[in-house]
């Protein structure tokens, strides 16, 4: 039981109990925090399987851009008496018993197969490689994801620019 | 490599387990008296009136944006940047400066259009008139009832 | 018990279907868009762990690419991410700026 | 060489298969509990000595001589004192913002250089993880304003994350342009990179005029960061009564305000580390000083080298840090408007074109510097 398994387990865990605090949580505010938490797992994930430029990018990325924009949404789309953020968990049957279908066949698939050995990088230096990756084959996309930026910038600020002159129908927020 | 990932690691959950245990160490020995005064939230005085949530302007929103768009652009550029000394010394540099500064010119483009818009304006007004130059020089009619109000 | 759990595949493999599991009940069950978006950002990051794990099983093997594929792919998922995080957010305080309330299923007037 | 293979290698006081963790959780307790706090008290007891000079006033000297103990007297008060939490606050979430912001703040000291062998991890994307980490804090500011249900800490709260969020932008670029003209990430490295014995680039900050004026980008953004001096906007005393941290009291409070210092003391050491030449001094070379003492058998030179890279290192940490409470003291506040414009409309587009001017002059001067260049000139002319 080294140190790598400890953590990786240790992840596992997290991961799993954020990620069912965000799906079952009424709360949509506590779901938000959990899913801080299962972002943190998976970047942990990312670091044991060696790949750390990618964990601090999800730390950057998505912890300090996505769920700071998520929170700011959650904050500002509630209405403005409502002080709980009870927004219900409807009907379950369903989808509960769909989801744990789903997971039971995975799980199934997943013992069954045998994987092989998983040959973890030897921790070397990746931010390297992704740097001779992203000028190599890749360079074409690291361009295009550049033009999606931009149209997704400009798409999301067309539409969340507060319209000023239509005041009566947005009420006091804009 | 890997311990220099444990170190990392221990330096976080310490610095984040330390305050909240201290909190909860702390909480045994301080005095705690709640009385619905102190437990009011602290309005100079008055007694609040409402909930905490004020529907604010979402110019925040907006910031929020622009921000996770540059902050994607700033990580992307990280490991092609790291390469480029290399690059410029032994030759090669070209490619790697046309991607990154492309990449770069690209979104600054996107700066530059909500600069212009108006976006990034924090004061109210200054986006008002900017949006009433618009407005005035797309709609003629309707704009004349919302001048004067 | 957990010997070596870290050196092969199942670990992964399952925290990746944990979270695309739970993520698609969020995406089914909650009543909040930005809820629905969370289970979304779920979905995806299960699908990144994939990729980073399936290449970390041919890493140095012969056949592996010198390119770091797998951690690429899930780096582009994760801006990719990031992006489609602004657009929605921005469309769902748009639909509550109109219609007060943002109920995946309430909100259907463009419908038909 | 990490501070914890550090603590390994002393293998004749430690009991033998020690695993390795228990290293790195003892570096950890040395770096943060033995520098960043007791740092943080000292430096807020500093900050009101300084602040008591400039106004000609004496500042605190009633606990212990000359008021030294102040901040121990401060720290015990705070963990005293009644720490309530207004009626529908949001227990939980209450709770865990203070560790969200420390995290973020004492979490980055572990990859601070403190010198060669002395450092908390080194890892290879070392800027990238202070990066990281910096963008815990603003997630922790949010939380812990909302949760304490109070509007004011709520206004403050999005002010204060919307002005650290925008921020991160330019400080990212400044670290950024210091990788173009390092080659490096990992923050040894970086150090490393700026001796000058002669030859070698000088320190980043004189590299290259860009780099000099990203210096500044660097330290605004930074200023802009920790909510210091002309950007403490969030806890504008006059207009928000306390900003964010209006419900907080006691310890609460005291960790807001030690994360908030420990921030400047971890960006001051970030500045120092890759702007202005870690451990290096112009022209000495700290390796071959042989003072020749010895304890037990064992020759102390690399000891008494270490405590020299660390106290130079740490010199040039604090004068940043007495030029943050220098300013905090000779500046007026921004108004938000003012605030967000400079970093949207001025800062990003100055850091913008050093980063392109830096990599334009390495790649013109085939990653020289100016000494070098000059020098070179001078040699040859």
């Amino acid at each position: 039981m080294s140190f790598l398994d400890f953590f990786v387990v240790f992840c596992f865990l997290g991961g799993v109990v954020c990620s069912a605090v965000v799906a079952l949580h009424p709360n949509i505010l506590y779901a938000a925090v959990a899913l801080i938490g299962s972002l943190l797992a998976v970047a942990g994930v990312y670091a044991s399987l060696g790949a750390d430029f990618l964990a601090a990018a999800q730390l950057i990325i998505y912890v300090g851009g996505v769920i700071v924009v998520i929170l700011f949404a959650v904050m500002m789309s509630e209405s403005i008496y409502k002080r709980r953020f009870l927004d219900g968990v409807k009907k379950m049957f369903l989808p509960t018993i769909l989801s744990i279908a789903l997971m039971l066949g995975m799980f199934k698939l997943l013992v069954s197969t045998n994987w092989g050995e998983l040959r973890i990088p030897n921790y070397e230096n990746t931010t390297i490689r992704i740097g001779q990756a992203l000028t190599g084959p890749y360079a074409l996309i690291f361009e295009y994801v550049a033009i999606v930026l931009l149209f997704g910038l400009i798409g999301a600020i067309v539409v969340a620019r507060p319209n000023i002159l239509k005041k009566d129908q947005d009420g006091g927020n804009s | 490599m890997l311990q220099e990932f444990a170190n990392a690691l221990s330096f976080i959950v310490l610095a984040a387990v330390l305050p909240v245990g201290i909190l909860f160490v702390s909480k045994f020995l301080r005095p705690s008296y709640p009385y619905s005064g102190k437990l009011a939230t602290y309005e100079c005085g008055e007694d609040p009136v409402g909930s905490a949530f004020v529907m604010f302007n979402n110019r925040f929103y907006l910031v929020a944006i622009v921000f996770l768009v540059f902050d994607v652009e700033v990580a992307l550029l990280f490991p092609i940047m790291r390469l480029f000394r290399e690059a410029a010394i032994n030759g090669g540099a070209l490619p790697i400066f046309l991607l990154a500064f492309g990449f770069l010119f690209v979104l600054l483009v996107g700066l530059i259009y909500e600069w212009k818009k108006g976006d990034i304006d924090w004061v109210r007004d200054a986006i008002e008139r900017k949006q009433a130059l618009r407005e005035d020089a797309a709609f003629k009619h309707r704009f004349e009832n919302v001048k004067d109000s | 018990m957990f010997a070596g759990i870290a050196h092969n595949l199942t670990i992964y493999l399952a925290m990746s279907t944990v979270f695309f599991v739970f993520g698609l009940f969020t995406i089914l069950t909650r009543r909040n868009a930005v809820g629905v978006f969370m289970g979304v950002e779920l979905v995806l990051n299960a699908a990144a762990i994939n990729f980073v794990a399936f290449y970390a099983l041919k890493a140095d093997s012969a056949q592996s690419s010198p390119w770091l594929d797998g951690q690429i792919f899930s780096l582009f998922i994760i801006v990719l991410a990031a992006i489609e995080a602004a657009v929605a957010l921005a469309i769902v305080l748009r639909v509550f700026g109109a219609k007060k309330n943002i109920d995946p299923d309430q909100v259907m007037e463009l419908r038909g | 060489m990490s501070l914890a293979e550090f603590l390994s290698g002393l293998n004749d006081f430690i009991p033998p298969n020690v695993p390795f963790f228990v290293f790195s959780i003892a570096a950890a307790v040395i770096v943060i509990l033995g520098f960043a706090m007791p740092i943080g008290g000292i430096c807020t007891y500093i900050e009101r000595k300084v602040a008591a000079d400039f106004q000609e006033r004496i500042g605190p000297n009633r606990v212990g001589p000359f008021g030294i103990l102040q901040f121990f007297a401060d720290g015990i008060k705070m963990f005293l004192k009644e720490d309530t939490a207004t009626k529908n606050a949001d227990m939980f979430i209450y709770n865990l913002a203070p560790g969200l912001v420390t995290a973020g703040a004492l979490g980055a000291f572990a990859a601070i250089p403190f010198s060669k062998y002395v450092i908390g991890a080194d890892l290879d994307i070392g800027i990238f993880y202070v990066m990281a980490l910096a963008s815990l804090v603003s997630l922790g500011i949010l939380l812990g304003a909302w949760s304490s249900e109070n509007k004011w800490s709520l206004l403050g709260g999005m002010r204060g994350a919307a002005q650290i969020v925008s921020y991160e932008i330019p400080l990212g670029i400044a670290l950024l342009s210091v990788v173009v003209v390092s080659g490096q990430m990992s923050m040894i490295k970086i150090v490393d990179g700026q001796a000058w014995l002669g030859s070698g680039s000088f320190w980043y900050i004189f590299h290259n005029p860009f780099l000099f004026l990203n210096f500044f980008v660097y330290f605004v953004a930074a200023l802009a960061e920790c909510n210091r001096t002309p950007f403490d906007l969030p806890e504008a005393e006059s207009e928000l009564v306390s900003g964010f941290n209006t419900e907080f009291s006691g310890m609460r409070f005291g960790l807001y305000a030690l994360a908030e210092f420990a921030d400047v003391i971890m960006f001051a050491c970030v500045a120092a580390a890759i702007f202005l030449g870690g451990w290096h001094l112009p022209f000495v070379n700290i390796e071959n000083i042989h003072l020749g003492w010895s304890l037990a058998g064992k020759s102390l030179d690399p000891l008494i080298q270490t405590l020299f890279m660390i106290l130079i290192f740490l010199g040039k940490a604090s004068v940043i840090v007495f030029v943050v409470m220098w300013l905090r003291w000779t500046l007026p506040r921004l108004r938000v408007d003012q605030l967000m414009d400079l970093c949207w409309k001025y800062l990003i587009p100055i850091a913008f074109f050093n980063l392109v001017g830096a990599s334009l002059w390495v790649w013109i001067f085939k990653g020289q510097s100016m000494i070098e260049l000059i020098s070179g000139m001078m040699g040859a002319g």
